[in-house]
């Protein structure tokens, strides 16, 4: 398979800059290091030529820059896509949050994206260099010399479960389409569905009450385009800027994940943000587990305009009592 | 009576169309169920929002019910399939995170079926009693 | 200064927490953590806690004063109990520092007295950086990682810490450790101090320079074209103000409980859209304004009201928490190098 | 803030019994915002009403909370109070005292506690209350009759004769409905047909009213006072305009082995065919599954002997849309299907029959010509046992028949009884009963003369099984009085069927939004106060659809549906529910979610303009919610999750208010 | 006064007067629970009142430090807040901590001069505070001009005071004017900048100047033009602030938060920090 490389997503990207089919790119700006790569627009060759980067750390999800970035544009946008990143892109088509006809996609397939945390745990601080190999990185280190690391070892928590590598919307494609995957992403919502109810509450109080109430895991969140969230808005009733204790943090997120129940991608991107290491991700699993267990298999932006399980029914649904329930049988 | 006698905040929200008026033929037919229960009308089971059942634990409820018309019966035509199924995914969500699941119900109560109605705030009562208090979803802050 | 045995150091430790609580760094399934000192507990190798000390003396919450109202009858509750004392123990130079900075804020007139009740009750012992990561950049800021400040300022040698009493409380307290510390220790520190020294000088923002910014700056960054650029990917999220051991920003919240009001303080950032909305207004309406005033407060502002001394201890934890990696590190460059052309 | 009156009600003693009402009023004197507490003995009276418009204007009232009864009772009473004194009849709630906690509580500490409790969640709601308008639309002046029977004929000569126009829709070839097929009516005896068929008449010759025969309704979108509707003509190969009915071409038409509906199936019609005489329209109509030329093209005998030239083979189901102010549901009934009662061998012997089969047996016009003789053999009947209560009345055998009275066996039996005993005093007739219920003017007269002056044998218990036995029905039964097994050898048995609501109701019920019971009879918005409204507005009821009656009955409410819809039609305006959704377009970020689960389409999108940082113009996609269409169940408020929606008069902060009231 | 000791713990303040002035502006009286006035303050300084559950604002002190015995707030209805304030009655208790900010320099600048003021609907309110100062002490200031004008007649904050008591006083010239004609009105008609240009005050006056913002950019362009120096003009800011104490970071415009170093600015200051107000 062809190994996509910078040079050739700036080949790709230059080109199209300079037949006019797009105006501006959106891609990820080399940073200090290897691995702190930020998203950002380029609009000049030379500054793509110089700064675009691609690489092991580029795991952001960009669809969601694509709402601000397309209401500014006159002209269209090319976006790199990696195959988790389309479903996004389809999930804000469907609920209108951009103007297809603004946006280019090249879609370039990915062999999952790597996470400097884990490869802090394992070479410690005092990264000076990280260089990707076939199957892995060489990390250099100030403290404990050069490490080699396995890819596997280092995958983001979302690429280690990937649920397909196949694009689901794209102008253009860079190499060849994967295909949806098989996947355990749902084993560790049933560990903790295997737990006693009061496992779970410990396991949660302990989880949630680190939150810190930063908002990035929604400010993040290619579903939480709400052009004010409930929490900000002194209006709804349930605004509340920090959580002054556990309950308001439960608050936060049941509501959270609710609101994108059935919308939710499973991008991974909320725990992937979060400074406190919160796996946020088994709440939003938990509904779509549930959601394709109750009324069937549902992959949110697989389909632009498909109708997300909570604006729909049949007149057989699950009994509540019987859902939670489920369990004891 | 007992002094320290576990007396439970229970919040029904109930449709006006079937349950409330289900709830009226309960009383209108002197059927008694415990004064824990307090109701509060919305148009359509289909109003009550997740978040209202959260701020009612917060708040101090130890039981949350929500009482809407038959599947198939909703005046609305089809307000209460979207509640079965809202529903299904908090109170699933809420016994995922641990919360007991037994502290949030839903019940199909029609116009017709104020013995139902009755029956079933005694037993949800009776759980919730039995339950205890509402320890794992409360706000310190506003317990007196 | 004082010395004692690596080994006995969890004697002294115990000997500390008898007489105040006290905080430890400890590792916990997700990174280091202050952890309340138990019997058992192990310190943390690791060079940072997640969250700085700042929690400690400026919580994220904290309850203010309490109203009871009754029709048009309003009664004031201040319900604060005694503080009590407490030790944080192996603050590094960074967070240290960053205490001088939030006490320019609250201390100065008219007194924080919350803030200022914590700051008289907590003995800080700071600990020099043995490792410290390619994230630090403290030097920027003329923060000196081998010789850190505090109450009490420690250096872990390879066979036993040393400390040294800085402040009259930390003197005092060490006095009080005199059963289970020794004199001497002063060339286990220089050993230290020199071994840190060298590391410094490989860190690679070791060249990360404030000198461009600082005092009366401000007609020179403000309009600066680089915000664009910079600020083009923030997520307005509130990460790096939250980790950040300067950040200090907060808002006054009531809350309505079932008997009554309580009105609490929290955290709040001026990366989020309504820190300053109005109901006349908004002065700073895109995340451009805000992400300039995060930085130029540190860079600049403060500077200018602080006799030169910057809002940002280089501490290295936007960089490593920011969601999109934007952090004061490319701000400083980028915007430094604008000034050379 | 508001200044909040409180009112508590004593209800006489039926609140005052166990709840201190002075106690109640004390205590929610001090909740924020209330101004004035008082407690009076009857607060619907006009005394009560009169308190309630003197506070208000004496403490300059702004909201109201009254502690009563149901809000389902009198919501509307204090709202007009309000309203007559000056303020916005939506600042008043109800805390219902009477039927969740006097009534249920024994105790008084408990009750007055729980009215506590219950008022000041109210002052909660109110306190976030604020005035609504009802928004206005126009009412179209044409009534829709879905049904054209008994209940369906009447309500329509009503409403047309008030001088408004009147559609009606029935799925039949011709009106008349179930009325037609009978013989005599009880219980004066006179011949249905003979007063039923000058009002089919008068329906067709009445200029306001059109009929739609042969005709379903096939949607129906809008509101009180604009429905639009769809109805699907099904086609019937004839030219309704052109046809005379003269009849020539179903004496022609070579098929003549179809089951004749019209009696039952027990005897046959042609394929083309016209149901009855007096049938209205007197259209002929082609039954397609039988016509040989609409299944293979090979026949035409009745277009050639149409002199009118009315065949049409190539007619199809047309679809007519049409505006509708008020729509009447009239879809009657049907007798249950006897299938699930094999032991009274229904289906083993043709001698048992039901009682709307014997009906068609004794008519005149039936398929005997009203001669009394068994299906089977045509030989005359010399014993008859009635069976009563077939399927009714089925508290313990719910899966077979229904757990209601279905009212009108008793006395039709007792029609039966008595014209068979009038015709053929040769016969002996037994009537099976579980008890004779005869509530009626003259029904009881009626019954006592069927026993005593005709001789017919009442038998209080029921038949237990019927056999066939050679050509005799050996039947089985128990004499509750005697206390006696009985057999008897019967030529002929009559089973008196449950009757259900048309099967059609169901989907129009789900068309027209309007709620059913159980078992598929329409609801009507009260039991006792609205009993032929349905609780969706401009949905009247007429007839059978909402419930077991006889013929009388289904007139009078039939009269009483048509003066409703009379009282809607005359007005030229209508007012709106104010309790609509509402979105605020500056939360809105237009993700389609509200529109999904609106089941009325009331939700649509806008480019808006919206002012953006800088003096820029920003465009964004937003919810507009149409009031007219409507009906405030909230599922779009749920459904967003900017809570950009939100409903008014149950608003996100109001029901949070009452939340908190309640675990206060 | 124990806001010096605790500045977050606000004391209590009794509404004993609500006076309507305007259709979207009252002005309340307030005292403490013992009827004293709640603390000292200068012209221009503000205070943060509050109600508990709905929240604090920050509001200028419209009644002079000369006035020993109560404060005074002219309120505009335009957010929570104030909107539930505007729904008090008499004997309605709020919460109150202050002083804040830095008032205006009577003392240290404006004495001896002559004085200007200038103000445009509810702008009048923080300047009322210096116009009652300045008359109480009258022999300490040169000749007073006070140009007001506001949307309408009704919409003139304080009319009576300026009607009865300003325009009765000496040396103090009141020019009034409104936006559009109106019925009853025999004044000035006109926006405030065109007619301050038209009154072509002398420039060795001392202006200060409170209004919307499009107001004060106009008059503050006629004032230049007219030929004073930016030095001579102060005016008051309004911004969103929490804390009052210039910690909370909200009201931090480069280096200067509203709160404690403003709200009141002179021009030349104003324009040394960012334009971001």
């Amino acid at each position: 398979m062809q190994k996509i490389t910078r040079e050739i997503l700036i080949d790709k990207a230059a080109f199209l800059l300079s037949t006019g089919v797009v105006g501006s790119v959106f891609g990820w700006r080399a940073g200090e290091f290897d691995y702190d790569v930020t998203p950002a627009l380029f609009t000049d060759k030379t500054d793509l030529k110089n700064n675009f980067v691609f690489g092991d750390f580029c795991g952001a999800n960009v669809s969601k820059y694509l709402i601000k970035a397309t209401k500014n544009a006159e002209e269209k946008i090319l976006v790199f896509l990696k195959p988790c990143d389309t479903y996004s892109f389809n999930q804000l088509l469907t609920e209108h949050r951009f103007n297809r006809e603004k946006v280019y996609v090249v879609g370039i397939p990915c062999e999952g994206m790597a996470d400097v945390r884990k490869i802090k745990e394992k070479a410690g601080e005092g990264i000076l260099k990280i260089s990707s190999t076939e199957d892995g990185v060489i990390v250099d280190t100030l403290y404990n010399g050069t490490i080699s690391l396995k890819k596997e070892d280092i995958l983001l928590e979302r690429c280690k479960n990937c649920k397909s590598k196949k694009h689901v919307a794209y102008d253009e494609l860079i190499g060849e389409d994967g295909t949806v995957l098989e996947n355990d992403r749902f084993d560790e919502v049933a560990a903790l569905e295997a737990m006693s109810p009061e496992e779970r509450f410990n396991f949660w109080q302990n989880e949630l009450s680190r939150c810190i109430r930063c908002n990035a895991c929604r400010d993040v969140c290619p579903a939480c385009t709400c052009e004010k969230c409930v929490f900000d808005n002194p209006e709804s009733g349930v605004e509340n800027k920090a959580a002054y204790n556990s309950f308001e943090e439960k608050m936060f997120h049941i509501i959270r994940a609710f609101h994108v129940a059935g919308r939710c991608t499973d991008c991974g991107e909320c725990s992937r943000v979060c400074p406190q290491h919160i796996p946020l991700h088994l709440l939003n699993r938990k509904f779509i587990k549930d959601i394709n267990q109750f009324y069937g298999e549902y992959q949110a932006g697989e389909e632009v305009g498909s109708r997300a399980p909570l604006v729909n029914y049949t007149k057989e649904d699950i009994e509540p009592n019987d859902a939670v329930n489920k369990g004891d049988k | 009576m007992q002094v320290n006698e576990f007396k439970p905040k229970i919040v029904a929200f109930c449709c006006n169309w079937c349950s409330y008026a289900g709830a009226d033929l309960a009383g209108s037919n002197r059927l008694s169920y415990p004064a824990d229960v307090k109701i509060i009308r919305v148009p359509c089971s289909c109003r009550v929002n997740p978040m209202f059942i959260l701020r009612a634990f917060q708040r101090g409820a130890d039981g949350v019910i929500i009482c809407g018309c038959h599947p198939g019966d909703c005046h609305y035509t089809s307000g209460n399939y979207y509640t079965r199924r809202r529903m299904a995914l908090l109170f699933s969500m809420l016994d995922y995170l641990g919360i007991e699941k037994d502290r949030m119900r839903l019940e199909w109560v029609s116009a017709a079926e104020g013995a139902k109605f009755a029956t079933t705030m005694n037993e949800f009562t009776e759980k919730i009693i039995s339950l205890g208090e509402n320890k794992r979803l409360e706000d310190l802050r506003c317990k007196k | 200064m004082r010395k004692c045995k690596v080994e006995n150091i969890y004697t002294l430790l115990g000997e500390i927490s008898k007489n105040a609580k006290l905080y430890i760094p400890v590792d916990q399934v997700n990174g280091a953590k202050f952890t309340e000192y138990a019997e058992g507990l192990t310190l943390s190798n690791a060079l940072k806690t997640e969250r700085s000390i700042k929690d400690f003396f400026f919580p994220q919450t904290e309850n203010l004063v309490d109203f009871k109202v009754s029709g048009k009858i309003i009664e004031i509750i201040d319900n604060r109990s005694e503080m009590e004392d407490f030790v944080i123990f192996g603050a590094r130079a960074c967070d240290v520092r960053s205490m001088e900075i939030l006490d320019r804020v609250f201390l100065s007139e008219p007194v924080d007295t919350y803030y200022a009740n914590r700051r008289a009750h907590g003995i800080i012992i700071s600990m020099a950086c043995n490792r410290p990561a390619e994230t630090c950049f403290c030097s920027t800021f003329g923060i000196d990682a081998s010789k850190p400040a505090g109450d009490i300022v420690c250096y872990k040698g390879e066979n036993e810490y040393v400390f040294e009493g800085v402040t009259e409380k930390g003197k005092n307290l060490l006095e009080k450790l005199n059963a289970v510390t020794e004199n001497g220790g002063e060339d286990t520190a220089k050993i230290v101090q020199t071994e840190i020294k060298t590391i410094l000088d490989k860190l690679p923002l070791k060249d990360v320079k404030a000198d461009k910014f600082g005092k009366d700056k401000t007609d020179k960054f403000f309009n600066a074209p680089e915000w664009k650029t910079l600020s083009e990917a923030c997520l307005g999220c509130g990460t790096c103000t939250f980790v950040c051991p300067t950040c200090q920003c907060y808002d006054i919240k009531d809350f309505n409980t079932n008997s009554g009001v309580k009105r609490f303080r929290c955290w709040d950032s001026c990366m989020y859209s309504d820190f300053t909305r109005m109901s006349a207004g908004q002065p700073r309406p895109t995340q451009l304004e805000r992400f300039r005033q995060r930085f130029m407060h540190k860079l600049v502002y403060y500077p200018t009201n602080n006799d030169g001394i910057f809002g940002c201890v280089g501490c290295g934890r936007c960089l490593s928490r920011c969601p999109i990696s934007m952090n004061i590190v490319k701000v400083m460059k980028k915007l430094g190098e604008g000034d050379n052309e | 803030m508001q200044r909040i009156g409180v009112f508590v009600c004593w209800c006489g003693s039926n609140i005052a019994a166990t709840v201190d009402v002075e106690a109640v009023s004390q205590a929610l004197a001090k909740e924020p915002g209330v101004v004035h507490s008082a407690n009076y003995q009857y607060m619907c009276s006009q005394a009560g009403q009169d308190l309630i418009r003197a506070a208000i204007k004496e403490h300059k009232l702004t909201g109201i909370v009254v502690c009563s009864c149901s809000p389902r009772m009198h919501e509307m009473t204090f709202r007009k109070t309000a309203e007559s004194a000056g303020i916005n009849p939506y600042m008043v709630e109800i805390a219902n005292i009477r039927e969740q906690c006097s009534w249920i509580h024994k105790d008084i500490l408990t009750g007055t506690e729980k009215a506590i409790v219950l008022g000041r969640t109210a002052i909660a709601k109110v306190n976030l209350n604020a005035p609504l308008t009802a928004g206005e639309s126009p009412v179209t002046k044409r009534a829709l009759v879905i049904g054209g029977g008994i209940a369906g004929i009447q309500t329509a000569l009503d409403i047309a004769d008030a001088g408004f126009e009147v559609d009606i829709v029935e799925k039949n070839p011709t009106i008349g409905g179930k009325m037609a097929q009978l013989d005599k009516t009880f219980p004066t005896l006179d011949c249905a047909a003979c007063i039923l068929t000058p009002k089919m008449v008068d329906v067709a010759q009445h200029e306001k009213i059109r009929i739609f025969s042969y005709s379903e309704v096939a949607a129906v979108k809008g509101f009180v006072g604009n429905f639009d509707v769809t109805i699907k003509k099904k086609a019937r190969y004839v030219r309704e305009d052109v046809c005379t009915g003269c009849g020539l071409c179903t004496e022609k038409c070579p098929v003549k082995k179809v089951p004749n509906e019209f009696n039952l199936g027990m005897d046959t019609r042609r394929a083309i065919y016209i149901p009855f005489a007096q049938a209205v329209p007197k259209v002929a109509t082609i039954d397609a599954d039988y016509c040989n030329m609409l299944k293979n093209g090979k026949c035409g005998v009745c277009s050639k002997v149409c002199t009118a030239k009315a065949i049409d083979y190539e007619q199809k189901d047309t679809l007519i849309e049409e505006k509708y102010g008020a729509i009447v549901v009239a879809t009657g009934f049907n007798p249950i299907s006897m299938e699930k009662f094999d032991e009274y061998a229904y289906s083993q012997s043709k001698d048992v029959v039901t009682s709307l089969e014997f009906e068609r047996i004794m008519n005149a016009a039936g398929p005997t010509q009203g001669k009394l003789v068994r299906p089977s053999d045509g030989k005359h009947p010399h014993t008859l046992v009635f069976v009563q209560c077939v399927g009714s009345r089925c508290a313990n055998c719910a899966e077979k028949g229904k757990e209601y009275c279905s009212k009108i066996c008793c006395m039709y039996t007792a029609k039966h009884a008595m014209l068979t005993r009038d015709k053929y005093p040769d016969t002996d007739v037994y009537v099976f009963y579980i008890d004779v219920r005869t509530p009626g003017k003259n029904f009881d007269e009626f019954y006592r003369r069927a026993a005593e002056e005709y001789g017919v044998h009442y038998v209080k218990g029921m038949v237990g099984k019927v056999m066939p036995e050679g050509d005799k029905l050996m039947v089985r039964a128990s004499d509750l009085i005697a206390n006696k097994q009985i057999n008897i050898a019967a030529d002929m048995v009559i089973l008196a069927a449950a009757i259900e609501p048309d099967k059609s109701a169901r989907s129009i019920a789900t068309m027209l939004t309007a709620s059913m019971d159980t078992n598929d009879f329409f609801t009507e918005a009260h039991p006792k106060l609205r009993p032929v409204e349905s609780p969706t507005a401009g949905i009247f009821l007429s007839g059978a659809c909402q419930g077991p009656k006889d013929i009388p009955e289904t007139v009078a409410q039939a009269g009483a549906a048509a003066a409703k819809v009379i009282g809607l039609l005359a007005k030229d305006k209508l007012k709106g529910n104010p309790c609509v959704a509402s979105s605020n377009e500056l939360m809105c970020n237009g993700c389609s979610s509200c529109e999904r689960v609106c089941p009325y389409g009331a939700i649509s999108y806008v480019d808006k303009e919206f002012r953006g940082p800088n003096r820029t113009v920003l465009v964004r996609r937003v919810a507009q919610v149409n009031p007219a269409v409507c009906q405030g169940c909230g599922a779009c408020t749920v459904a967003c999750p900017s809570g950009a929606m939100d409903l008014k008069g149950f608003a996100t902060k109001q029901i949070m208010a009452e939340v908190d009231a309640i675990c206060k | 006064m124990n806001n010096v000791k605790e500045p977050l713990i606000p004391s209590i303040g009794v509404i004993t007067d609500v006076r309507i002035d305007t259709p979207d502006v009252k002005t309340f009286r307030v005292v403490t629970p013992e009827g004293k006035k709640a603390f000292l303050h200068k012209p221009g300084q503000c205070a943060m009142l509050s109600i508990p559950g709905v929240g604090e604002a920050m509001f200028s002190i419209t009644s002079s430090p000369t006035n020993t015995e109560f404060m005074e707030f002219s309120i505009k209805k335009c957010g929570c807040v104030t909107e539930w304030l505007h729904q008090a009655e008499v004997g309605q208790q709020v919460t109150i901590r202050g002083p804040y900010g830095n008032g205006f320099p009577v003392e240290e600048k404006f004495k001896g001069k002559d004085l200007l003021f200038i103000a445009g609907g509810i702008g009048l309110a923080p300047l009322r505070s210096v116009i009652n100062y300045v008359r109480a002490n009258r022999a300490d200031y040169g000749k007073v001009d006070i140009v007001y004008g506001s949307r309408s007649k009704d919409d003139l904050v304080d009319y009576n005071e300026i009607i009865s008591e300003w325009m009765t006083d000496d040396g103090i010239n009141v020019h009034l004017t409104i936006d559009r004609e109106q019925e009853g009105w025999t004044g000035h008609v006109g926006f405030v900048p065109a007619y301050v240009k038209e009154l072509n005050f002398t420039t060795d006056k001392t202006a200060i100047l409170c209004g919307p913002p499009i107001m004060i950019k106009f008059t503050l362009q006629g004032l230049l033009e007219m030929g004073f120096e930016k030095t001579q003009i102060y005016t008051t800011m309004e911004l969103r602030m929490k804390c009052g104490i210039g910690k909370c970071g909200r009201c931090n415009i480069g280096d200067k938060y509203v709160c404690k170093d403003g709200p009141v600015f002179r021009m030349d200051e104003l324009e040394e920090l960012p334009d971001e107000y």
